[in-house]
C-alpha cells in the first residue's frame, strides 16, 4: 500500500487522468457535498483509500463524520430520494475493479449495484420493504440480474436464507420483514445482499440496531461469509470494538476526513490521534473493570458548513495546546506517517503523542 | 369579464330604460280581448300578448307534449288535500267539477261556468238550497259514468281532515259548521254518504242545503276541492301519488318531487266536456331544485311553462326581457305582499305605532325588493286585490303611499309616534319566512327605512315550513315579540270572503293555523262579512267588499308592499295561451295547445 | 449499548441528505447549534415565499376584520344602508357598469338593495374568520384533550375515543349540520339572532372537527409514548402527569399548529356553504356565502356581484392553506424546501 | 405485530362481526340523534310538527288528529321503537280509519308526500353512487397522477404550478364551480345538455347529464388528492427501503411504480373509503346545482320541509354507506398491508 500512502499524502489535489490502479477498489479524493438552504455540507471532503479483494476496511466515526455518505458515494446512492433537492455534487475517483464509477453511464453502475457491490444497512426493519414478503425481496434481486424464473430464484433463496442461518428457510421465506426477530431480519438483510455474490460488500452499521448477543452473531456471519465468498468487505460503524474483530485496516474519520489509518492492531492498541483516543475510552471492553467510568469525547460533532479551523477537532481536544503556537487552529493536520503503514492527521510530536499515551490514556484503558 | 362585456351593459342599461317604458304602456293597454292578439303564428306571440287576452288560439293543433317544468312539487294532487294555486290549476286536467271557473282569460276567467252540471245551480229564493243535474256521457277514467254520489263522495273527504289534511275547508264550515259530520272514513251508513246537508235523490241530480245562505257558494263549489272521488277507487292517504281521472287526462307515473306524466284518458269524451279543449297528446312535469338552471332551461326552449306560476327568478327575468321579450307575460297574481302588525305585541297594540311604520316605509324601496313596478307589481295601497270585486286599485291610498309619501313620510310617522306615546321610537323584531329571499329582502328594506324615524327592528327569519306553527299561532306570536309579519295573501275564489274572512274576521282567530295575524276583532267587519254572505247582488257585494277593505285600511293593521305582478314565461310553441283571473293570473293550463 | 457519542437511533436512521441535513443543523436533530424547533421552523418559513405571501394575506385579512366599521366608514359606506337609487327598476341589478362599481362604491352595489358591496365584503370577512377561527379552536381543544388521553391512558379510554371518533367521521357531517343549524331556536343563552346563529356553527362546525384533530394527536401521542426518552423518564420515576405535559405536548405542538392551519380553510367553507344552503348567518349580517348565494340568481346579469364574495372567499381560503403548507414543511424535520 | 394475513379467515370474521356490531350500535346512535334533532329541539323552539302537515286553514281537530297519526304524541322513545320495529318487521301507520302498511325494511313513510321511504331511497341512491364514484374515478385517475408527478419533480414548476391549482381546487366552493362550468359549458357554449337523465332512458343523455357534476366534484377532490399523494410519495421516498431496492439495482420505474407506490396507496385508499362514503351523503351541494335526483337532494329538500321520516332514512342510509366503506377499506388495508392486524 506504499503508492497509496503518496496520494494519502496528497488529500486536498485531485489526481486526475492517474492509471487504473491495482487495487480492487480504489477511492481517491473523494469529495461528496450537499448545497443546503444552510450552506454546503461538505460531508466527505477529500478521502482516499483503496481495497483488496479478501481484504475488510473498518470505517469509523462519529454520525455525521461522513462514514455512510461515503459508502452511499461508493453505491452510486447518495443522491438517491432528492427528489427537488438541489442535487448532492460528488467528485474524485472510484475505481472498481478496472471501472472508474463517476464518469461511468449511471445505468452501468445501476447494474453494477446488487451484482458486483452489495449494501447491508443499518436498520434492517426499515430497510426491508414492509409489504412484501421476504422472498420476494430477495428473489426480486436475484431476477435483476439473473435471467431465471422465480422457482429456480425461489430456490436460491431459500438457500441463501439458509446458508445466514434461518432456521426452516422454506417456511420463513414466506414471512414478512415484521414477523423475524431483528437478528433474524438482518441475517434475512445480508443474504439477500449476498444474493448475487457481489465482489464488494458495503455494511453500514450492520449491528448498531441489534442487542449485544446478536451483534456478535451477525459478525460472525459476515466474517464467514466473507471468507466463503472472498469479496472486500467495508464495515461502517462508531463502535471500534466491531472493526477490531472484523477488519483487516481501520480508517478513522472526522468531519468528512480521513484523521487516522492503519492497519487492524495499529490503530487499536496504539491510536495515534487523540480522537481516536477518545473513541477507545469511549468503548466498552470486556477485558475491563466494569466499574471504571469511561472517558466521552466532549463536546458535539462539528458543523460540516463551516468546520472549525485549524484541526478540525480542536474544539474537542483535550490536548489543542500542547502543540507551539496556537497553530491547532490555524493549520489543518495532512495525514503523516506515524509508524509503518499507519498514518494520522494531527500536529503533535511523535513524543508529545507518546508521552500523552503512555502516561494519560493507556492506563485509563 | 371582457371590455366588450362593459359596452355591452352601457347599451343594455339604455335599452332597459326603454324598456320599462314600453312595458308600462303595453300593460296600461292591456285587457283588451281581440281573440287572436298579436305575434306571427309560428314565433313567439309578443309582449304580454297572453296577458287577460288570448294569443293565438288558431295556432293550437292536436297532439304533442306539453312540457312543465317546476321547482317545487304540489303539497298533493289529491283534489281534496291540494291548496296551492298551481295544484287548482293543473287538476283540472284530471278532474272535473259540477262547476268551475270560465276559460276565459282575465277577469272572465273568474267567473263560475258549468263543467259537470248541465247548468250553473238553481238556487231558492233565500239562497240556502242549490240543485245541480249532472250532463250525459260524464265517465271515469274507467267509463263509468260519474254519479252525483260520486261528487258527494268526493266533498264530504274534507271532513276528514285527520287523513286528508291540507286542502280548503269552506265548504265544511259552510254545509257543516257544527262540525256534526265525522267524514267518510269514520262514517256507519253502509254508503259512506252520511252528509245530511247534501242529497242525492238520483245518481244525476244533487242537492245542497245550507244552514245559512252563503251567497259564495258557487264559488266554493268551483274548488278542486269539490271535485268527484270514487268510493271504490280513495286510497286515502295516497289518493294524491295516483288520482282516478274524470277529466281528459290521467296519471300515467308520478314521482314526488322528481317527475310527473298525464296521458289522455280515452274515456272522456269532448262532447261531454263545454270547458276542456284537451289539445296535447301528453303532459310531463319536471321537477328541479335549482332556480336558474329552470329558468334557463324554459328560455332555451326545453320546456314550455312554468308549473309554480310564479314569475322567472332574477336572472332567467333579465335575460327574458333582454333577449326574448315576446316570450313573456306581465299579468297581475291578485297576491297582495304586505307587512301586517300583531296587535297582541306591545306597542302594536296602538294604532299610532302600526300608522307610524305605515308612514315610515319607503314604498318605492319595498316595491325594489320585490323586484320593481314590472316584477314586483304596483305599489300596494289597500287590502282589496285586483281581482276581486269592490277593488279600487291604487285609487283608494289613505296613507298616500304610491304618490306623496312613496319614499317614507319621517315628518308624519313622528307626528304618529309622538301620538303613539314613543316619540323616540321603539324596537320590535320582523318575522319573515327563510325560504322566500324576495320576502327577506323586503324585510331588510323596511329595516333601513324604519331605522330613520327611530324604529329599530331585528329581522327574524322563520321557517317557512312551518308558518301554521309559528306565525299562526298568535300565543307564539307573542312570545316571540313579533310586531310585524311580512306575509302576502292570495283569493282562494275572487270575492271579499276568499279572500279577507280568514284574514280579518274575529271568528277566525285560531290558536294554531291562524290568519289573522293582526288579531282583528271589530264588530262592523265581521258585520259587514255576515251581510255579504246575505247578499245575493253581485254590485252590492262589491260595495260590501270596498267598505271592509275601507276599514281594514284605516285601521292600520297592514302594511301592503305591492298589488303583485309578476314576470311569467310561455315558450314558443304553445298557443291559446291567457291569464285567467280564476288562478291569480295564471296561464290557464287545461286550454293550452302546441303549434305543430 | 452506551451512548455517549451521537449515535443516531434506530427509527431515526438518516439517510445521506438528512445526514447531511442533520448536520447542517436542522429538523429535529441535536443541532450543532443548538437551534430551538420554532427559530428553525421560522426561519424555513422566511425562505418560503408563497408560505409568507398566504400569512402576509392572513394577517391583512384579520386586521381588515377587526377594524371593519373603521374601514368601511373610511370609504364612507356602511354595509346596511340601501341605495336604491343606483337599482335599475326593472331589473333591479345595479345601473352602473360592472355592478356599479364608482368611487364611492369601490366593488359595487348589490342588486335589489344597492347596499355597498365593499363594506358587506369587509364586515363579511368578520364572520368568515370568526366562524373559521374559533370552530377551529374548538376542535383543536376537543381534539387534543381526548386524542392526548387516548393516545396516552390507552386501554378502555382508547378504545372509546377512538369508536367515538369513527362515530363521528362516519356521520353525514354536512347534513347533520344543516339539520340542527335550521331546528336552532331563535333565541338562546341570552342570544338572538345572528349571534345564536355564529354560535351552534361554531360549536357544530368545531364539533364535527375535532376527530380529525384526535386521530393525529392520537397517534403522535402513541408514537412519542414509546420513545425511549419517555421510557427513561419514566424509569426515573417521573409521574405520569409530568411525563404528559413535559415531554409529549410540547411534541404535539407542531402537528396541531399545522393542523389548525389547515381546518380554518375548510372550516370557512363550510360557513360558507352553510349560508349559501340558507341556515348560516341572518340577514342585514354580511357574510360571503351569503352574498355568494344571493349573488348565483344575478350570475349573468351582474356577474361582478358573484364574482366578488367569490374571490373573497377563494383569496382567503388560498392564503390560508399556502400558510398552512408552509408552516407544514418548515415543521416538518425531513422537508427541506 | 401479530401475524396479520397468516391469522386466517376465522380471525377475519371475528373481526367482520366485531366491527358490524359497533356499526350497528353507531347507527342506533345517529337515529337517537337524529330523533333528537327533529323532535326535542324543536319542542324547545315552541313548534308543534303537526301543524306543518295542514293546510292554510288548518283546524285544531286536524291538527290533532295529525298528531296522533304521526304519534308525535307518543314519548321519542316509544317513536324510537316504532321506528325500530319498522324496520324489521314493517310497521302500520293508522289514523282517522286510513291505515297504511308499510312493509319491512320500512325506514317510515313521508307524510308530506305520502309515499314510503324505502322505495325513496333505492331510487335516488343510485344516482348519488353513480356521482360519486364517476367522480371518485376521475379524481383518482388525476390527482394521483399529478401528485406523483409534482413529488419526483418536487420544487420544479411544473410542481409549483400543479399544486398552486390544486390549492386552487381545494379552495372553490363547489356551487360556485359548479354554476361556472354550468353557465360556461351548458348554457354558454352549449356543448353539454347538463340535464340529468335516468340511465333506464338513454345511456348517453345520463353520461352527458353527469358529465360535469362529475368534473366539478372530481375538480375539488382531485386537488385534495394531488396534495395527500405529493407528501405522501415524497414521505415513502425518504424510506430506507426504497434506497435498498435501488442497492438491489433495480431500474428507476421499477423503484417508483412499484415499491413506492405501493406504500403511497395505502393512506389514498383509506381516505378514497371516508371520501366516498361521506360524499354519499354529502353530496348535497353538488346535487342542488345540478338538479340531480339524488339522496342529497332528497334530504336537502326533506329538511327544510322537515319530513322527518326521509331525514332520518336517509341518513341512516348515508351513515351506513361510510361505514361499510370504512370497513372494506380496513379489509382492503389489511390485505395491502401485511403488519395491519384485525382487530
Amino acid at each position: 500500500m506504499t503508492e497509496l500512502s503518496k496520494s494519502g499524502a496528497a488529500v486536498g489535489e485531485p489526481v486526475k487522468g492517474s492509471p487504473a490502479p491495482s487495487a480492487f477498489l480504489e477511492v481517491r479524493d473523494l469529495k461528496v457535498h450537499f448545497p443546503t438552504d444552510d450552506g454546503l455540507v461538505k460531508s466527505v471532503d477529500g478521502l482516499t483509500f483503496s481495497l483488496e479483494k479478501g481484504k475488510t476496511l473498518g470505517i469509523v466515526g462519529e454520525s455525521g463524520s461522513g462514514k455512510s455518505v461515503t459508502s452511499l458515494g461508493i453505491m452510486g446512492l447518495h443522491t438517491a430520494g432528492q427528489y427537488g433537492k438541489r442535487k448532492a455534487q460528488i467528485s474524485g475517483e472510484i475505481w472498481l475493479d478496472g471501472t472508474e464509477l463517476l464518469s461511468a453511464d449511471p445505468d452501468h453502475v445501476r447494474k453494477l449495484r446488487g451484482r458486483e457491490m452489495a449494501m447491508i444497512f443499518q436498520d434492517p426493519l426499515s430497510a426491508l420493504h414492509p409489504y412484501y414478503t421476504i422472498g420476494q425481496q430477495i428473489v426480486e434481486a436475484y431476477r435483476i440480474h439473473h435471467k431465471v424464473d422465480k422457482k429456480v430464484a425461489r430456490r436460491r433463496a431459500i438457500e441463501m436464507l439458509d446458508r445466514v442461518g434461518i432456521p426452516q428457510p422454506d417456511k420463513r421465506v414466506d414471512s414478512y420483514p415484521h414477523e423475524f426477530s431483528g437478528g433474524m431480519r438482518q441475517r434475512a438483510m445480508i443474504a439477500m445482499s449476498l444474493v448475487n455474490n457481489p465482489e464488494l460488500l458495503i455494511a453500514d452499521e450492520p449491528t448498531t440496531a441489534l442487542d449485544v448477543t446478536v451483534q456478535a452473531q451477525i459478525l460472525d456471519l459476515i466474517r464467514d461469509l466473507q471468507k466463503e465468498f472472498g469479496s472486500a468487505v467495508i464495515v461502517i460503524t462508531h463502535d471500534l470494538g466491531v472493526v477490531a474483530e472484523l477488519s483487516d485496516d481501520i480508517l478513522v474519520m472526522y468531519g468528512g476526513r480521513c484523521i487516522e489509518r492503519g492497519p487492524a492492531e495499529k490503530v487499536f492498541y496504539e491510536p495515534k490521534h487523540p480522537y481516536t483516543w477518545g473513541l477507545l475510552g469511549s468503548m466498552p471492553r470486556l477485558d475491563r473493570d466494569q466499574t471504571e467510568r469511561l472517558i466521552p469525547v466532549k463536546g458535539s460533532p462539528p458543523s460540516l458548513i463551516n468546520l472549525p479551523t485549524g484541526c478540525a477537532f480542536n474544539p474537542r481536544c483535550a490536548y489543542a495546546d500542547v502543540p507551539k503556537d496556537n497553530v491547532t487552529r490555524t493549520v489543518r493536520p495532512e495525514l503523516s506517517e506515524v509508524g509503518s503503514q499507519h498514518w494520522a492527521a494531527c500536529h503533535m510530536t511523535q513524543e508529545q503523542r507518546e508521552r500523552i499515551w503512555t502516561e494519560e490514556i493507556a492506563p485509563k484503558l | 369579464m371582457s371590455t366588450q362585456r362593459t359596452t355591452g351593459r352601457r347599451k343594455q342599461a339604455v335599452a332597459a330604460a326603454a324598456v320599462v317604458a314600453a312595458l308600462l304602456s303595453t300593460a296600461a293597454c292591456g285587457g283588451g280581448d281581440d281573440n287572436d292578439g298579436g305575434g306571427s303564428k309560428s314565433g313567439a306571440a309578443g309582449f304580454d300578448a297572453a296577458n287577460n287576452k288570448v294569443a293565438q288560439a288558431s295556432a293550437a293543433k292536436k297532439g304533442g307534449t306539453l312540457k312543465f317544468a317546476a321547482a317545487q312539487d304540489a303539497d298533493s294532487w289529491d283534489t281534496t288535500r291540494g291548496y296551492y294555486g298551481f295544484m287548482w290549476n293543473f287538476s283540472r286536467y284530471y278532474s272535473r267539477q259540477l262547476v268551475t271557473n270560465a276559460t276565459e282569460p282575465g277577469a272572465k276567467g273568474a267567473a263560475v261556468t258549468p263543467d259537470l252540471a248541465e247548468k250553473t245551480a238553481e238556487i231558492s229564493d233565500d239562497g240556502k238550497t242549490y240543485k245541480y243535474t249532472l250532463r250525459d256521457g260524464v265517465t271515469w277514467e274507467d267509463g263509468k259514468p260519474i254519479t252525483s254520489k260520486d261528487v258527494k263522495y268526493g266533498i264530504e273527504r274534507a271532513w276528514a281532515q285527520d287523513v286528508l289534511s291540507g286542502g280548503p275547508i269552506y265548504l265544511q264550515q259552510v254545509l257543516d259548521p257544527k262540525k256534526e259530520y265525522k267524514g267518510p272514513y269514520k262514517d256507519k251508513s253502509a254508503d259512506k254518504l252520511g252528509l245530511k246537508a247534501i242529497e242525492t235523490p238520483d245518481d244525476k241530480t244533487i242537492v245542497f242545503k245550507l244552514p245559512e245562505a252563503n251567497s259564495d257558494f258557487e264559488e266554493m263549489l268551483a274548488l278542486t276541492s269539490a271535485s268527484p272521488v270514487r268510493q271504490d277507487k280513495d286510497t286515502k292517504s295516497k289518493y294524491g301519488l295516483k288520482p282516478f281521472s274524470s277529466g281528459p287526462y290521467k296519471f300515467q307515473s308520478y314521482t314526488p318531487n322528481k317527475s310527473l306524466i298525464l296521458v289522455r284518458n280515452t274515456e272522456w269524451k269532448q262532447a261531454s266536456d263545454p270547458v276542456r279543449k284537451a289539445y296535447p297528446d301528453k303532459i310531463t312535469v319536471n321537477f328541479f331544485t335549482n332556480a336558474n338552471d329552470m329558468d334557463q332551461r324554459l328560455i332555451n326552449g326545453d320546456y314550455d311553462l312554468d308549473l309554480g306560476q310564479t314569475g322567472l327568478s332574477p336572472q332567467g327575468r333579465t335575460n327574458a326581457l333582454k333577449q326574448h321579450k315576446e316570450n313573456l307575460d306581465n299579468p297581475v297574481s291578485g297576491y297582495i305582499r304586505y307587512a301586517v302588525f300583531p296587535q297582541s305585541v306591545k306597542p302594536f297594540d296602538n294604532e299610532h305605532c302600526r300608522k307610524a311604520v305605515i308612514y315610515g316605509a319607503d314604498h318605492e324601496s319595498l316595491q325594489t325588493a320585490r323586484g320593481g313596478p314590472v316584477a314586483g307589481g304596483d305599489i300596494g295601497t289597500n287590502m282589496l286585490p285586483p281581482s276581486v270585486p269592490g277593488s279600487e286599485g291604487q285609487k283608494y291610498d289613505p296613507y298616500e303611499s304610491a304618490t306623496t309619501n312613496k319614499n317614507g313620510n319621517v315628518a308624519k310617522a313622528k307626528e304618529e309616534l309622538k301620538a303613539c306615546g314613543k316619540p323616540n321610537g321603539f324596537k320590535t323584531t320582523i318575522a319573515v319566512r327563510n325560504n322566500k329571499p324576495v320576502e327577506v329582502a323586503t324585510a331588510e328594506s323596511l329595516q333601513a327605512s324604519l331605522k330613520k324615524v327611530g324604529i329599530t327592528v331585528d329581522i327574524d327569519q322563520f321557517d317557512g315550513a312551518q308558518t301554521t306553527g309559528i306565525i299562526g299561532s298568535p300565543s307564539n306570536v307573542k312570545k316571540k315579540g313579533y310586531g310585524i309579519i311580512i306575509m302576502g295573501w292570495g283569493p282562494d275564489f275572487p270575492s271579499v270572503q276568499g279572500y279577507g274572512l280568514p284574514l280579518w274576521s274575529g271568528d277566525y282567530i285560531l290558536e294554531s293555523g291562524n290568519n289573522n295575524f293582526a288579531l282583528i276583532k271589530d264588530k262592523t267587519i265581521d258585520g259587514l262579512f255576515k251581510d255579504y254572505t246575505k247578499e245575493l247582488d253581485d254590485a252590492k257585494k262589491a260595495e260590501i267588499s270596498k267598505e271592509i277593505n275601507h276599514k281594514v285600511m284605516e285601521g292600520g293593521y297592514y302594511l301592503p308592499f305591492v298589488f303583485e305582478k309578476f314576470i311569467n314565461w310561455r315558450s314558443s310553441r304553445l298557443a291559446n295561451v291567457y291569464t285567467s283571473d280564476g288562478y291569480s293570473g295564471q296561464y290557464d293550463f287545461v286550454n293550452l295547445g302546441l303549434k305543430k | 449499548m452506551t451512548a455517549p457519542l451521537h449515535e443516531p437511533t434506530a427509527e431515526a436512521a438518516p439517510s445521506a441528505a438528512e445526514e447531511a441535513a442533520l448536520v447542517a443543523g436542522s429538523g429535529e436533530a441535536k443541532a450543532v447549534q443548538g437551534r430551538s424547533l420554532g427559530r428553525i421552523a421560522w426561519e424555513r418559513l422566511k425562505r418560503d415565499k408563497l408560505a409568507l405571501a398566504g400569512g402576509v394575506v392572513v394577517l391583512v385579512l384579520i386586521l381588515v376584520a377587526v377594524f371593519a366599521p373603521l374601514i368601511a366608514s373610511l370609504v364612507g359606506q356602511d354595509p346596511e344602508t340601501h341605495h336604491e337609487d343606483l337599482i335599475d327598476p326593472l331589473f333591479s341589478t345595479p345601473t352602473g357598469s360592472f355592478g356599479g362599481i364608482s368611487g364611492d362604491h369601490l366593488f359595487g352595489v348589490e342588486p335589489v338593495s344597492g347596499r355597498d358591496i365593499f363594506a358587506r365584503i369587509v364586515y363579511g370577512a368578520r364572520i368568515s374568520l370568526l366562524v373559521g377561527f374559533l370552530s377551529a379552536l374548538v376542535a383543536v381543544v376537543l381534539g387534543t384533550i381526548l386524542g392526548v388521553l387516548a393516545g396516552f391512558f390507552g386501554g378502555w379510554v382508547d378504545a372509546a375515543v377512538s369508536r367515538v371518533m369513527d362515530g363521528l367521521l362516519a356521520f353525514p357531517q354536512l347534513l347533520f349540520i344543516i339539520a340542527l343549524v335550521s331546528v336552532m331556536p331563535n333565541e338562546m343563552l341570552g342570544l338572538t339572532g345572528t349571534g345564536v346563529r355564529l354560535f351552534v356553527m361554531i360549536l357544530v362546525i368545531g364539533f364535527f372537527g375535532w376527530p380529525y384533530v384526535g386521530r393525529v394527536v392520537r397517534g403522535q401521542t402513541l408514537s412519542l409514548r414509546e420513545r425511549e426518552y419517555v421510557e427513561a423518564a419514566r424509569s426515573l420515576g417521573a409521574g405520569r402527569f409530568y411525563i404528559l405535559f413535559k415531554e409529549l405536548l410540547p411534541n404535539l405542538v407542531a402537528p396541531i399548529i399545522v393542523y389548525t392551519t389547515m381546518m380554518i380553510p375548510t372550516n370557512i367553507l363550510t360557513e360558507a356553504a352553510l349560508s349559501f344552503l340558507g341556515v348560516g348567518v341572518k340577514p342585514p349580517t354580511a357574510s360571503w356565502g351569503q352574498m355568494l348565494s344571493a349573488a348565483i340568481d344575478y350570475y349573468d346579469s351582474d356577474p361582478m356581484y358573484m364574482v366578488i364574495p367569490g374571490v373573497a372567499i377563494f383569496i382567503t381560503v388560498l392564503s390560508f392553506n399556502l400558510f398552512g403548507d408552509g408552516v407544514r414543511d418548515a415543521l416538518d424535520p425531513k422537508g427541506s424546501r | 405485530m401479530a401475524r396479520g394475513t397468516a391469522a386466517g379467515p376465522r380471525a377475519v370474521l371475528a373481526y367482520l362481526i366485531r366491527r358490524l356490531f359497533a356499526a350497528a350500535v353507531m347507527l342506533v346512535i345517529i337515529i337517537l340523534v337524529v330523533f333528537g334533532i327533529f323532535f326535542l329541539v324543536p319542542r324547545w323552539a315552541g313548534v308543534d310538527p303537526a301543524t306543518m302537515f295542514v293546510g292554510k286553514q288548518a283546524d285544531p281537530a286536524a291538527i290533532e288528529a295529525v298528531r296522533q297519526k304521526l304519534g308525535l304524541a307518543d314519548p321519542i322513545f316509544a317513536q324510537v321503537w316504532e321506528f325500530f320495529k319498522g324496520l324489521f318487521v314493517g310497521r302500520t301507520y293508522s289514523g282517522g280509519g286510513d291505515v297504511t302498511k308499510c312493509a319491512a325494511p320500512c325506514f317510515g313513510y313521508s307524510f308530506r308526500s305520502e309515499q314510503a321511504i324505502w322505495p325513496v331511497l333505492t331510487d335516488r341512491f343510485p344516482v348519488t353512487l353513480a356521482l360519486a364514484l364517476g367522480a371518485a374515478v376521475l379524481w383518482l385517475l388525476f390527482g394521483v397522477a399529478a401528485g406523483v408527478l409534482s413529488a419526483l419533480k418536487r420544487g420544479s414548476l411544473w410542481d409549483r404550478g400543479a399544486m398552486i391549482v390544486a390549492l386552487g381546487g381545494v379552495s372553490l366552493p363547489i356551487y360556485f364551480t359548479g354554476l361556472l362550468s354550468l353557465a360556461i359549458f351548458s348554457y354558454g357554449l352549449g356543448w353539454i345538455d347538463a340535464q340529468y337523465v335516468p340511465l333506464e332512458e338513454s345511456f348517453t343523455g345520463w353520461f352527458g347529464g353527469m358529465i360535469l357534476p362529475w368534473v366539478t366534484l372530481a375538480f375539488l377532490y382531485a386537488a385534495m388528492y394531488a396534495r395527500i399523494t405529493r407528501a405522501t410519495m415524497l414521505e415513502v421516498l425518504g424510506e430506507d427501503y426504497i434506497r435498498t431496492a435501488r442497492a438491489k439495482g433495480l431500474t428507476e420505474p421499477v423503484v417508483i411504480g412499484k415499491h413506492a407506490m405501493r406504500s403511497t396507496m395505502t393512506p389514498i385508499l383509506t381516505m378514497l373509503g371516508m371520501d366516498l362514503g361521506a360524499l354519499i351523503g354529502g353530496a348535497i351541494l353538488t346535487e342542488t346545482t345540478f338538479s340531480l335526483p339524488g339522496l342529497g337532494q332528497a334530504v336537502l329538500k326533506a329538511i327544510s320541509d322537515k319530513d322527518l321520516p326521509v331525514i332520518l332514512g336517509v341518513t341512516l342510509i348515508t351513515s351506513l354507506a361510510v361505514i361499510i366503506a370504512n370497513l372494506l377499506v380496513d379489509l382492503l388495508y389489511a390485505v395491502i398491508d401485511p403488519r395491519v392486524r384485525l382487530s
